[in-house]
């Protein structure tokens, strides 16, 4: 009774309400429930008794100091997912309760702040991708390309769809799963062994198999290889009547060409870098565009802001085309995604908004250039990095140890440093490495790795390996 | 005052933000040899439109943006199905801690012990609320975890070579049920509601086949209706080889009391942004677990949480399960809030809490008894539970004002509307659930407002019609927005028509 | 250029406001400074270089981890600022931009939301007090008191004030320095040695001398002593024409009568235990009322917020007698102040809003309890505790060790406890014991010291005392 | 929609907080033997009025108060001598660090390293700025720094056995100064202005005399203008045996760039709320350090920070200091909050800063100039630094307007009034400091909107006088407010005239 959280839970309300409404003990309103379901006792969860505040601070201080947080330097962990510079404004715009307490903007008279954050959210992504639809949110990078994919069967009505060997172990599995209600066969492109880009003679080759819904590319790689042969992809796959589902990492697009430009018909990115910090892996956000097309737009997962006018005319915003939604097309949406991640959706344009358009050049320039300033360094101390001799590189590099990489990575943590991710984890891609899998790690350095943090880690590995 | 576009702010040459360690850059470049070799010729990008503003503009934009929102922190979002529950303070202090925030997923497990040991015991209280064995805490949203669910059922079925490919999902389902099956590859098969508001049970008979896969089911449903047959529901549904799956959005009315597994539920996904008070975000963050008992345990998405009794760790063996559902292991802050407030509740809070959002849903139907305009279909003597649906059947027909209608007008009075339309099976749905954070004095006034509204539609209709009149912006034209020559997703396109270009969707 | 808060720092804008102001450089607007005045270069402030919010994340995360937090348990320190629990609420709201980011609210017509929360700080204030009248707020209660005292200087043209022996000496320390300028004497009053309480024989001798502008009490005590010949005092304070201050611990009120029912003047009081947190000393708050009475409103120092009206006779709020205050009155104005502590006040009202009459109640007899029962815990391993045998205690207890605490304190902080507050840090009060100063140290128990962190503190005493 | 006061909410019984470990209670009264005795009888309360709310309505309530506020991070707010500078959200975010928060300020200095040497840092940066040789960190406030000041003054003429009760103080000075001089003993001298917005220097030299203490004074001034025979002024007040004290309050037009220290001052306060970022707070809290050179600094109160080579600690010796002006040590978040500023800005920042801070000013002159209606008094043609002072007194003698109706008129437009009627020695005076945080374009609508003010006015002045008309409020009523018999500081005085009584101040 007289809890903070249940305003009414207390004797003179309790009394006023059960009065009015004619019963004795609140129970009663639950004799339409079988009596043997009706639980003897309150189930035993939580911690004994309820915590107050001060007592699961506390509770709660205790576990989270079990956890080591790797700042100086940040964690060198590669592939999709990597530290990124979050500030401060983002998370203070995130906090305002206005936002964070809403409900998806159903009602759009008393929710114009939030329809046009989502909009401007839409249009920043649009412009940079290059692209002109772009929803209001999926899960994160890997739900976004499993809907983009299976997308792709409803609008072709194929069967197969290309994948780059190369891409992120974990992306493939969730797409495995999500289609797996499906007919449909994954077939994974193999990468050049000198280059680390896409095999375009077995990309054909497979195309001409037929039955293609879709090709999905990765630029730059989740391995962080450039793939610059996009204008020979986008003519073959559309050639094959293949759509063209291009995974990207925002983060290049300050100084690389958008997928818009060569010819995507989906875009799929991973939104984390945009100021959403780690969050030891969520929430993310899944950036979602397709090209202007009926077809495309109308089987297009997720909600949509448009902008529009009032009965009297003046600009406003409101959610658009939801008879593709779930709540009005029931199995015949066309998808069933309804909570999304909206909130991860302002904090990326608002980050985008502050970096505009010189600090995202500048953001691609810094990443560029400090990951390439990395594999030089550990190549200077004799690694294989890149693995691919001939692959240029951005913010992922994939190195070639001596020996296995996990004895390295366990002196490095000793240390305080975060090393590579031991791509070992992920037996599916041993076959697009020469060398055996248990040696090859990715690294990654981005705009929070100084010179003093790559030189402190190469450093060390060198250490490891020498000693 | 109207807000501009982000596009109509700021000015060349503007940052808002300075990346970490930018003076080093010319230093690194001169290292490696230069940057320009670095990126492939053909792939250098010529034109980047984004708007350029100072920190001060972005903070004042989206600061502003802000005050035109409206959220449970302002007022109450009764939304029918929504469970918008207030959203403790303390749950965003704790989840700002940088020992959550910049943990990388992929860290070797023996330095993330403690959000493993937080993740660990949450899965463990889930379990327990549901009756369920196991969770799986990687469905990043309900219906992520229906999906996972459907996909399970699927699997079950094959893995037990039968072919069952009809889900049965009632007619007063979520959209999201159907949806989710139909991702799954299921048909799906519409059960009707009878008389008293629950499954028609002999339609239920019917349905089913050997081709039953199962059947989805919200308890209490979406009319906030108990389903009081739900023990020889399971059973018909086990007897026909069929599974039961339990949408977990309604279960506020019942936690800490009921538990889905004692009524024969095989599969249960969780709301965790409704039920447990995570917030919604706007649209979202939200976590959407799913938790399952006996055989079904091996088809949970993976990894699941463990302890070896030294330490905490993730699991990835997968036997017969269905993979992955999302990367990584879901959305961990709003899985921290549930922690949290789980923990601040206890069983017995989260009882109290079903209890009296029951309390509210019934006081709220006892002052809406005989106000002209409005009924409460099905079985009106019978108590609901987290939620109700009342019609304006009888106002439209007698007024011409619609649910739509009175929805705006609610706005008009400051008032959030309701879910409106839903479920299909009742006319002019006004779907109201208030939750257990709502006070006596704001039901009173609801209830008020509906009666008043009612009065002016019998008075003066067009005036109803012509709300809301003092919100931020009047009635927006959703004919003008969904309309292919003038629907707009992005600024990009409407440049582009600014521009002369025909763009017809 | 191109500042993150300096937006018009780009050479675009640079270019059409000095054209358009005619100058060519910038630095001309300055032609008017003597040449040797201006600085040939920057001066050397900061860390060498200007830092990025990274930068600054990781530099002062470096600094701040060579503090130590005492959370579990928290620190025994007794005196005026003790840990309390703060609401997470608390800081949720004075973390609302619109209230932080907010100047002096002298626009009252877009301001209502800042004046009617500072109206309700001083109506919840004037409730909790039992006093009519509260200002806005002052700086933090020592402040108050060497106000209270200026003030009663004025209203008085007395020059003797009375003050306990047993007072806060940081706050008589501040006291002395603030009335520095005028022409009055300090005096202190012994306390009893037996109960602690104010040596009432020895307050009216003082009085009997006459000249006297205020009496100064505090209920209960700095150090913990509970004030309850409250009748008395009053009475013999007001015949003799002085004016009756009163400092009180607020967080005593749920239980204990207001200083405003037993003639109080003046009442001031620390701030600091609603909801502010301990701040390493700062911001607190300082809470100052005064009796419904013409001449002392008039002569009250600070802001003061009223409810009024607006032309159309709807309820509004505003800036209240300001003729007082230094902007319009200058020299003749009450007191200096201006920038006061607005936003604490804020976090003071959420807090008692958040505790409400229950709670306030609650709050009492957690305190009144638990320091209690740390006494008598003190006493089980045969320390004097409260010193004064037959004192009544609140929050606070003087204890008296056999040898010297610093000894105890050190070895209690090795285990991680951080004990009581070292009186021989004042000599000043040297008189107030019979014992050596030495060998007092002043504990405090809250509502956040659970029984185990009591329990722990008395074990690790009681090992150091005999160990 | 107007909001409730605190006490119109909520209801019996309610609570919105669970203190730490109330559960334990009974059981510590029962070893202490009950705690009935605890409190002397005549001692007990017997009524508390205080409302009753649970936390969702205390949350909606501030929330929704909140959303009625005005602050920088909505817009700008340009008032004169204000310096309402953007405050960066990173500085909040780091000040919000636990490892600040739950420092208790007598715990052991080896405890507090971290704090102490930012704030040895910070104290070392404030001297170099301002020229001083040290600064004592604990004045709470601008005007706390200025007693503080002002005593060290006192104290040094008496230290020298000199009897000086006199200070000089501007008659353009901010009102802090007379009332701190008054508060420190001092008999106030008015030096007026001379016809080029500075001091007059004849009669300054006038009133010299051997009972000068010193003279406060504020460069550039409130005027915006610099003072430029400064040295001189302090040659002639150092010849007559005074000191010359520096207000700080204006400080960004000239930090990085000009020294107080330099000029020939012995004393400086600062505002760090102001100058160095840290919010306002809707009134505070502030920090006003006093930094002091020579002599001096003996004088400053103490504590100060010191560090021996191997740790920091508190220095306390006091053998001419004033003693001490608060308990600890000052406001520590403020404190903290200049430090990350002047971090992230580093010299060539501050001095950026203050450039453009004097661009803005100079811009919105030029665009200024020639607007009927309004005049800039004092040498037009001199630059202003970080503010300036437009006078109004055509347009009041022309159209009857005055700068109070423009300044409502103003917030009609959405744009923040300037500080007005002040400085005194200008009649109709509106004094705008836009600071460098704000943008060309905001400017530019600041002059554009005073331009259409006037001309409406010269068109319709009762339309001008009809403003604010589009804030949440209409024009408050100032007389009643004051109104002996119904001034109302509190609930309290409020209830009690509603029961009958008669309360007149």
């Amino acid at each position: 009774m007289a809890h903070p959280w249940i305003p009414a839970a207390n004797e003179r309300d309790r009394r006023i309400m059960l009065e009015r409404i004619g019963v004795k003990d609140p129970i009663e309103l639950y004799s339409d429930v079988p009596k043997k379901l009706m639980l003897s006792e309150p189930p035993r969860v939580g911690l004994g008794k309820p915590l107050s505040e001060e007592e699961v601070r506390t509770h709660v201080d205790k576990l989270l100091a079990r956890n080591r947080v790797f700042r100086d330097p940040p964690p060198f962990i590669g592939g999709t997912v990597c530290p990124h510079y979050v500030p401060a404004v983002v998370d203070a715009i995130i906090s305002r309760a206005e936002f964070y307490t809403a409900y998806t903007p159903y009602q759009p008279e008393i929710n114009q702040g939030l329809l046009q954050a989502l909009f401007e959210y839409q249009s920043l992504m649009a412009d940079l991708l290059e692209m002109d639809v772009v929803n209001a949110s999926m899960y994160d990078m890997s739900t976004a390309l499993a809907e983009a994919i299976l997308m792709s069967l409803r609008v072709t009505h194929k069967h197969r769809v290309l994948v780059p060997a190369s891409m992120n172990p974990e992306h493939y599995e969730v797409v495995k799963t999500w289609v797996s209600g499906k007919n449909v066969e994954i077939v994974r492109i193999p990468v050049e062994r000198e280059t680390g880009r896409l095999n375009i003679e077995r990309l054909e080759e497979e195309l001409r198999k037929g039955d293609v819904a879709a090709v999905y590319v990765e630029n730059p790689s989740f391995l962080g290889v450039i793939e610059d042969r996009v204008n020979e992809i986008n003519e073959i796959v559309h050639q094959s009547g293949a759509l063209l589902i291009v995974g990207v990492d925002v983060t290049s697009l300050g100084l690389m060409r958008a997928p818009g430009s060569y010819g995507a018909d989906i875009v799929v990115a991973e939104g984390q870098p945009l100021g959403l910090g780690l969050n030891y892996g969520g929430p993310y956000l899944g950036i979602f565009a397709v090209r202007w097309d009926r077809k495309l737009v109308r089987q297009m997962p997720g909600r949509l802001v448009g902008m529009t006018r009032t009965v009297d005319g003046e600009r406003a915003f409101t959610l658009i085309l939801q008879t593709r939604e779930q709540h009005i097309r029931r199995e015949k949406a066309t998808s069933n995604i309804t909570t999304n991640e909206a909130l991860m959706a302002i904090a990326a344009v608002v980050y985008t908004s502050l970096l505009g358009r010189k600090g995202f050049e500048r953001l691609s320039r810094e990443i560029l250039v400090r990951s390439n300033y990395l594999a030089m360094k550990l190549r200077s101390i004799g690694l294989k990095a890149p693995v691919y001799p001939k692959a240029r590189i951005y913010k992922n590099v994939p190195v070639a140890f001596p020996g296995d990489y996990g004895v390295v990575h366990r002196k490095l943590l000793e240390k305080g440093i975060m090393g590579g991710l031991q791509l070992a984890k992920y037996p599916l891609i041993s076959d697009v490495f020469d060398v055996e899998l248990s040696r090859v790690a990715l690294f990654c350095a981005t705009e929070v790795h100084s010179k003093k943090h790559i030189d402190m880690l190469v450093d060390a590995i060198h250490e490891a390996i020498e000693g | 005052w109207p807000e501009p576009l982000i596009y109509e702010l700021g000015g060349e040459g503007r940052r808002g933000a300075i990346l970490p360690y930018e003076s080093e850059l010319e230093e690194l470049e001169a290292l490696i040899g230069g940057s320009s070799r670095l990126l492939p010729e053909n792939m250098v990008r010529r034109e980047l439109l984004l708007p350029e503003l100072s920190e001060v503009e972005v903070v004042r934009h989206y600061t502003r943006l802000s005050q035109m929102a409206y959220g449970v922190d302002l007022g109450p979002v009764p939304l029918g199905s929504c469970t918008m529950k207030y959203n403790p303070k303390i749950s965003e202090e704790i989840s700002r801690d940088p020992r959550v925030r910049l943990l990388h997923p992929l860290q070797d497990e023996e330095t993330v012990q403690g959000i493993l040991e937080i993740l660990y015991h949450l899965e463990k209280w889930l379990a327990e609320i549901t009756g369920m064995e196991r969770c799986s805490l990687v469905p990043p949203a309900g219906a992520a975890g229906e999906l996972a669910g459907a996909l399970m059922i699927r699997k079950y079925h094959i893995d037990r070579g039968e072919q069952r490919d009809e889900m049965l999902v009632p007619d007063s389902a979520h959209g999201t049920n159907p949806a989710s099956a139909a991702m799954a590859g299921f048909r799906v098969v519409r059960i009707p509601t009878g008389p008293h508001g629950t499954v028609d049970i002999e339609a239920l008979r019917a349905a089913l086949s050997p081709r039953t896969a199962g059947l989805m089911l919200t308890n209490p449903n979406t009319l906030g209706i108990f389903e009081d047959k739900i023990l020889e529901i399971a059973d018909i549904v086990h007897e026909a080889g069929g599974l039961l799956y339990y949408d977990g959005a309604n279960l506020n009315a019942i936690m800490g009391l009921v538990r889905p597994g004692d009524m024969g539920f095989d599969i249960v996904h969780l709301n965790l942004h409704k039920t447990f008070a995570a917030p919604h975000g706007g649209g979202g963050p939200g976590a959407g677990p799913v938790c399952a008992k006996g055989e079904l345990v091996d088809y949970l998405p993976r990894p699941l949480i463990e302890y070896d009794g030294r330490k905490y760790y993730w699991d990835y063996r997968c036997e017969k399960c269905i993979g992955r559902i999302r990367a990584y292991y879901g959305n961990i802050i709003p899985l921290l809030k549930a922690y949290i407030y789980i923990a601040m509740m206890s069983g017995e809070g989260l009882r109290e809490a079903a209890i009296q959002s029951v309390i509210n849903t019934n006081y709220f139907i006892a002052l809406m008894r005989g106000v002209k305009g409005y009924e409460l279909p099905y079985d009106p003597s019978r108590p609901r539970k987290h939620e109700l649906v009342i019609s304006a059947k009888p106002l439209a027909r007698e007024t011409g004002v619609t649910a739509e209608d009175v929805a705006k007008a609610l706005l008009d009075r400051g008032l959030h509307a309701p879910t409106i339309y839903f479920p299909l099976i009742v006319d002019e749905a006004l779907m109201i659930e208030f939750t257990e954070s709502e006070t006596r004095e704001y039901i009173e006034e609801y209830a008020r407002a509906l009666r008043e509204i009612a009065e002016t539609a019998y008075r003066d209709p067009k005036l109803v019609k012509k709300a809301p009149q003092n919100t931020s912006v009047k009635r927006v034209d959703n004919v003008y927005a969904n309309r292919p020559t003038s629907v707009t997703p992005t600024y990009r396109v409407y440049k582009r028509r600014l521009s002369g270009e025909k763009l017809v969707l």
